[in-house]
């Protein structure tokens, strides 16, 4: 298994590392460290959520809440913070909550009421981005404590600190997917659900926890996006949840389940940022970027089949 | 060794619309092998499903060494020392063996593998299944289905169990992993291991059996020491009825060639060369990964080849797709039923019309009254068991899937029929019927290729049988010279034989 | 020259074209390059993280209207931090260290809204006391039209002596004409004596006229029910003109982007503090807003055809 | 099959009678004639993409970017019409052209690279999205000939134009699914692609013909809510997919392939349709109708699954 996905990452690198060639030979601002660091700090707001994204296509499931569990979980953080003057750990720990309960939702649909993943989630988008708008009245919410916002505008040692979370939580997943028994409980439930469940594999607890996960992870990255923003909004993560699914699948995680890893998501993530990125500095028009990203989109997974050839 | 290990007292289930048991008693004794056997759908699987905790029963009680238990889920009966194989695979393809092997078993540090021991333990398994060449890194999937099935059969092993539960192992293995597997049994039974073990295969029964249990309809219809039965009567009960001519097999090939393949070669054979003759029946052979299968879905245009010529009664022809083949009047019944050979959610009767729709159409329509008459007709002449022509494939037992296959491609009137492991998976009342069938067809001057692991069906059928190992094409022998000990010495990879002299 | 970047809410609503046109006009005249972008939907997070990407690059001068006067922050000192001048348009963020604000407030438009209702209602509908109005919008959670909302409803409490009832929450539509129409269609079938609507965003306005008064229940209903909406482009010029929609208002986005370039080319060039002497005490230039009616609307056509010409 | 599917529907059609009982007892105006055909009118251009949807679900696809198609075929034949001054019948043709050529994309990404058909469409929908936007500059283009905005708001004994478009699609993809060879072998390839090829349906062409019909019928809807709103926008049909996919979905197509009928989408597309519908003539507040579409969603898959059984 190692093997492999080592060499499907290659694949990934090699496209990121054309691409960062490129828009260093074209632009003059793109290798600074400060643009670097820029570019990372945009895209560990998504690529946190693809991290629990990935487990759950790595259960050959997937999960289109993950943008409203950010809203909800940012306006729930906010409200607390700024209209009950609530501390600030347990009312970040009560967005987080707020997350993983979403979260929960999900996999109980999915695992008791048997609900296609794809249903399930699509209605939690729903009902979790109208709740956001019930409980703001559609206003955002700021100001906070400086203790609060500090969080996500700080810095340690030069690098910011939604990075350093990126970073940490990119490194306990990796661990957790890969050496612990219940991660790879996660990749036999995506091989085959059937085989798994005869195997003694509790899929149903898998699934649940992928999916409690997925929400606790996107309710994080509700939280570093409010302090980094100040402003708690029910909009927050609108449409991202598309970014996230292809961050994942981009970085080799495949929707037939069973495969996937976090260094490929964040592979993934880093591509579709460092485009974003780039085709500023290179000037393009933003609706010319939409058409890009596309094209990398299908390019990359493209190029990604025709290196691996015909493998079924 | 007559003490009892495991008993099952007065076991109902039912499922809506069927009842699959209906009061089964039985007792297991320490350290036999007992077989248990009955037609598809007798309710075998559902019986150690029950045992093992995948279902519970509606009614009746399972008793372990005297105590009264009922299993929450498999790995619930396995801590209390019973371990199935169920009947499908249920290895997880995308993980390594040795994950495979000790899934539920990993030793762990605060929820982390050591991977070290694993490995270390994995080997040990490997060396017993006699495929110590494997890496227990090995990603599962990538091995050969008789490999994986085999790793199965490790993971029953690694457990220290009290009952081992094995349902159809050998259906995917041949000759020689059917050797080793029972060289294990041999030895789990020395050790005082229970062995259930659920065949259709009546001789494997009589080489390990202590013990069989016949099985017809949800009811137990008898228990035999192995001894003291013959098959006939096993036979008998099974199917309710004596069956007489198990084989039939009287057709005679025409002179006339129909088909000649010359130096064929694909990703998993090479130069392959054979010729076909009008009303024959050619059987394959060949050890499990021969690449027949391989071969086969070249010839029909599933899979590429990179070289190779196929003559239609002397003319040259080109096969790009199935479709060709079907154009040419060739058809093919895969080996795989479920994944290959039916389009589960549909019904019999659009599975039966599904590759004639072109000869049934006017204007882009389907003629639907000719579409039920065919697929009336053909329920008929095949006698397939189903409460109608709209019932879907999935509800169907296995033999009469397996007539519903043969009816897609009987209905087309092909002139060659690839047979590949017509009999797999199905009890011997519809392997009979299936015999028969190819009896006839081939009177009927269609031309039948038969690839198939079960050396029986080899000798019985086949006009001429051509051998197979690593991908070549190393005998065809006539029906006059063919026998078990020839077929077997074609079959065995040169690598093998070298190292023997 | 060297290169400004004004950076709208979105790319999606033509109301910033007029703004567009504005810089653009003003770039030509002073010789120096403009950059108009966003992201093509409105996101707060996605706006700043466009905004620092352009500071990483280097521009001579920012302007923003800010999706979120709090969200924007982060943005804003990034740029100050580089010396770059940064300044708002259309819609404020006060206490970001912007050095000063060219528009009209939102909050104000939509005060200028409800004072023409109020005009509309007295002459309208002199013999009811109680006014049954409906309120139409892109998405709850915009800012920008929030405040037009509580402008709007602001000057209706203090303006109008008869009682206000607002048939429901403000409807919201996703910016997607289509769906307006649709809802008002809904919405004029459930409340049959609705005396009228302010619409905070012009969309359904985008439609012909023939398509609007059908959804708005017919000719005979229109002519007496008030519709006021927002913005002053020509789709919307025409519905007036016919008689569907009573008045519009209108903020000055071709003045906000003509004044935004020459403010920001002072600043880069004469520095802040010169620039600053010379600009109102408050920091802020009030742009004002036009209120059409259809007294005015034809001759406000003639000044507005050029303003909103989309150009190649 | 008949029997089964006509048992699934009738599972629908409890809930959407179940509904309009409730929503006739309650509100004076739902049970309208007026009402039901304008409900019927906003449910066409979201029912007839869905039979295109329906027909790529069923070969266990998915298409994200019928909402992208819609926008460009819509700006495409705007464009011709406004700025070209193209006859009508070459302009319409035209959009259904360009609808028709991103579906073969689609089938082509899909079939020939292998792409998995998440990616593929995700990839098109941006594409899609930006070619509009980049074709529009983001600007709305109308007025159009009244012949051509005719077909979208004219009526024929009574009912809306779109809506006898929807009708008369629907009764044509109903038999072309159900009687004709192609019908089957699109059947075929989903519930068991190799078992298809096995038995001689030439796979990919099936594939690339569903996502081309795709394509089309969101031609057809662009054209048809151009000529009904009388103006192309590039944001139109933006987020239409998962509605689109909803109304599949619901009406009980299997999301794993195989099963579906176009009956029951339309089912599907009518209890969403007559949600929102109902919602508004309930005076639900727009916070809470997100919440609730999202519970109906949910809430009608559940049902049809507890109904159903534990089938696999
Ligand atoms: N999960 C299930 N749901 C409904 N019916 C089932 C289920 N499993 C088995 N059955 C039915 O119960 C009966 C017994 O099936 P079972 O699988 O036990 O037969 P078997 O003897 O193992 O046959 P085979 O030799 O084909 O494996 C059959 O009629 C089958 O269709
Ligand atoms: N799904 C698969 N993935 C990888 N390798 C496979 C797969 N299926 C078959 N093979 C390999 O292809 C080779 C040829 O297999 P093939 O099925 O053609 O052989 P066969 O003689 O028909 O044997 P069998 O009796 O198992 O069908 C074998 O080495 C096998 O390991
Ligand atoms: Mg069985
Ligand atoms: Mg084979």
């Amino acid at each position: 298994m190692k093997r492999i996905f080592q060499i499907k990452e290659i694949g990934i690198l090699i496209i990121l590392l054309v691409l960062m060639g490129f828009l260093g030979i074209t632009t003059r601002s793109f290798l600074t460290s400060e643009n670097l660091l820029t570019a990372l700090l945009n895209i560990s707001f998504i690529a946190i959520m693809a991290f629990g994204e990935t487990m759950v296509i790595i259960t050959a499931g997937i999960d289109l809440s993950v943008g409203s569990i950010l809203g909800i979980s940012s306006v729930v953080i906010a409200l607390l913070l700024h209209d009950y003057h609530m501390a600030m750990v347990p009312a970040i720990l009560s967005g987080l909550l707020m997350g993983t309960t979403m979260g929960l939702v999900n996999g109980f649909l999915i695992t008791k009421l048997k609900l296609p993943p794809f249903i399930a989630t699509m209605g939690m988008l729903s009902i979790g981005r109208g709740l956001a708008y019930v409980l703001t009245g559609g206003w955002p919410i700021s100001p906070f404590p400086e203790t609060f916002t500090n969080i996500g505008q700080g810095k340690l040692f030069g690098i910011p600190n939604p990075v350093l979370f990126m970073i940490v939580l990119a490194i306990i997943a990796h661990i957790f997917l890969k050496y612990t028994v219940l991660g790879r409980r996660i990749y036999a439930v995506g091989g085959n659900l059937n085989a798994a469940r005869l195997s003694g594999v509790k899929v149903d607890k898998i699934l649940i926890l992928v999916y409690a996960i997925a929400g606790f992870l996107a309710g994080i990255s509700g939280f570093l996006m409010t302090a980094w923003l100040g402003v708690g909004q029910a909009n927050a993560g609108q449409g991202y949840e598309l970014d996230v699914i292809a961050a994942a699948v981009i970085g080799g995680t495949s929707l037939m389940g069973g495969e996937g890893t976090i260094l490929g998501t964040i592979l993934g993530a880093a591509i579709m940022g460092i485009l974003r990125n780039g085709l500023i500095l290179l000037g393009v028009s933003s609706f010319w970027q939409q058409v890009a990203i596309g094209l990398v989109i299908i390019f990359a997974i493209a190029f990604d089949r025709l290196r691996g050839g015909l493998r079924k | 060794m007559s003490d009892t290990v495991l008993e099952v007292k007065n076991i109902w289930k039912e499922f809506p619309g069927v009842i699959a048991l209906k009061g089964i008693n039985e007792t297991f004794l320490k350290g036999e092998v007992h077989a248990i056997v009955g037609e598809n759908g007798a309710g075998k699987s559902t019986l150690i499903k029950i045992i093992s905790g995948v279902f519970s029963p509606n009614k009746g009680d399972i008793f372990l060494k005297g105590k009264k238990v009922r299993f929450g889920s498999p790995i619930d009966a396995k801590s209390h020392g019973i371990v199935t194989i169920f009947q499908e695979l249920s290895v997880l393809p995308n993980l390594s063996v040795a994950e495979n092997i000790f899934i539920g078993q990993e030793k762990t540090n605060l929820g982390f593998l050591s991977y070290g021991d694993l490995y270390k333990r994995t080997k040990e398994i490997l060396e017993q299944l006699e495929i110590a060449d494997i890496s227990p890194s090995t990603i599962t999937g990538t091995l050969s289905v008789a490999y994986q099935q085999l790793i199965e059969i490790g993971r029953a092993v690694a457990t220290k169990a009290d009952v081992i539960i094995m349902d159809e192992p050998t259906s995917s293995l041949t000759e020689n992993e059917v050797k080793t597997l029972f060289k294990i049994i041999g030895k789990l039974k020395d050790n005082g291991v229970t062995v259930i073990y659920i065949s259709h295969k009546l001789d494997e029964i009589f080489q390990i059996a202590d013990r069989v249990t016949i099985m017809r309809d949800g009811e137990k219809v008898g228990i035999y020491n192995i001894d003291e039965v013959v098959e006939d009567r096993i036979i008998e009960l099974m199917v309710g009825r004596k069956l007489e001519n198990y084989y039939i097999k009287d057709s005679k090939p025409r002179n006339e060639v129909i088909l000649q393949v010359k130096g064929f070669n694909g990703e998993k054979f090479r130069n392959v060369s054979f010729d076909l003759r009008k009303g024959e029946i050619l059987g394959f052979s060949g050890l499990v990964g021969a690449g027949r299968t391989e071969l086969m879905m070249s010839l029909f245009g599933f899979l590429p080849y990179d070289k190779g010529e196929i003559y239609l009664k002397g003319k040259k022809i080109n096969i790009k797709s199935p479709l060709d083949a079907i154009n040419y009047n060739i058809g093919l019944v895969p080996e795989d039923r479920k994944l290959q050979g039916l389009i589960l959610i549909m019904t019999v009767r659009e599975n039966i019309t599904l590759p004639g729709l072109d000869r049934i159409k006017i204007a882009g329509f389907i003629k639907l009254a000719e579409e039920y008459r065919i697929a009336k007709q053909k329920v008929e002449e095949l006698s397939i068991k189903t409460p109608s022509i709209e019932q879907k494939a999935l509800n169907l037992s296995g033999g009469n899937q397996q007539k519903v296959v043969l009816a897609k491609w009987l209905n087309l009137r092909p002139e060659i029929l690839i047979l590949d492991e017509p009999t797999r998976g199905i009890d011997v009342g519809a392997k009979a019927e299936i015999y028969k069938l190819m009896n006839e067809m081939a009177k009927e001057g269609i031309s039948i290729i038969m690839v198939s692991s079960e050396l029986p069906e080899i000798l019985a059928m086949s006009d001429r049988v051509a051998v197979m190992a690593e991908g070549e094409l190393t005998a065809v022998l006539e029906r006059d010279e063919v026998s078990e000990e020839k077929i077997m010495h074609y079959a065995t990879p040169r690598s093998v034989l070298s190292k023997a002299s | 020259g060297e290169s400004y970047l004004l950076a709208p809410k979105s790319l999606n609503n033509p109301y910033w074209f007029a703004v567009e046109n504005g810089m653009k006009d003003a770039a030509q005249k002073l010789g120096v390059k403009a950059i108009f972008d966003a992201p093509v939907e409105a996101d707060v997070a996605k706006q700043a993280q466009k905004i620092i990407d352009y500071v990483i690059k280097g521009v001579a001068g920012i302007g923003i209207s800010p999706n979120d006067p709090e969200g924007i922050k982060v943005a804003v000192k990034k740029a100050l931090e580089k010396g770059i001048p940064v300044i708002t348009f259309d819609a404020d963020a006060p206490d970001s260290g912007r050095y000063v604000y060219i528009g009209t407030n939102n909050y104000v438009g939509g005060y200028e809204a409800g004072k023409l209702m109020a005009k509309f209602i007295k002459k309208m509908k002199a013999d009811k006391s109680e006014i049954r109005l409906a309120i139409l919008t892109g998405g709850l959670a915009a800012l920008n039209l929030n405040e037009r909302i509580k402008g709007f409803k602001d000057a209706l409490a203090k303006n109008c002596s008869k009682k206000i009832v607002y048939v429901a929450d403000p409807f919201p539509c996703n910016d997607d004409t289509a769906k307006s129409i649709q809802i008002i269609a809904d919405v004029m079938r459930k409340y049959k004596n609705l005396d009228g609507w302010f619409m905070a965003g012009g969309w359904p306005l985008f439609a012909p006229p023939k398509s609007l008064e059908q959804a708005l229940g017919g000719k005979e209903r229109v002519k007496d029910l008030i519709v006021i909406s927002f913005d002053t482009l020509m789709p919307e010029l025409e519905i007036v003109k016919a008689g569907i929609a009573k008045g519009l208002v209108g903020q000055r986005p071709y003045m906000m982007g003509y004044l935004s370039m020459m403010v920001l080319y002072d600043m880069a060039r004469l520095g802040v503090e010169q620039t600053l002497r010379i600009l109102p005490k408050d920091r802020k230039i009030d742009t004002g807003v036009d209120i059409v009616t259809q007294e005015n609307v034809v001759e406000f056509m003639k000044s507005v055809e050029k303003i909103y010409q989309k150009r190649k």
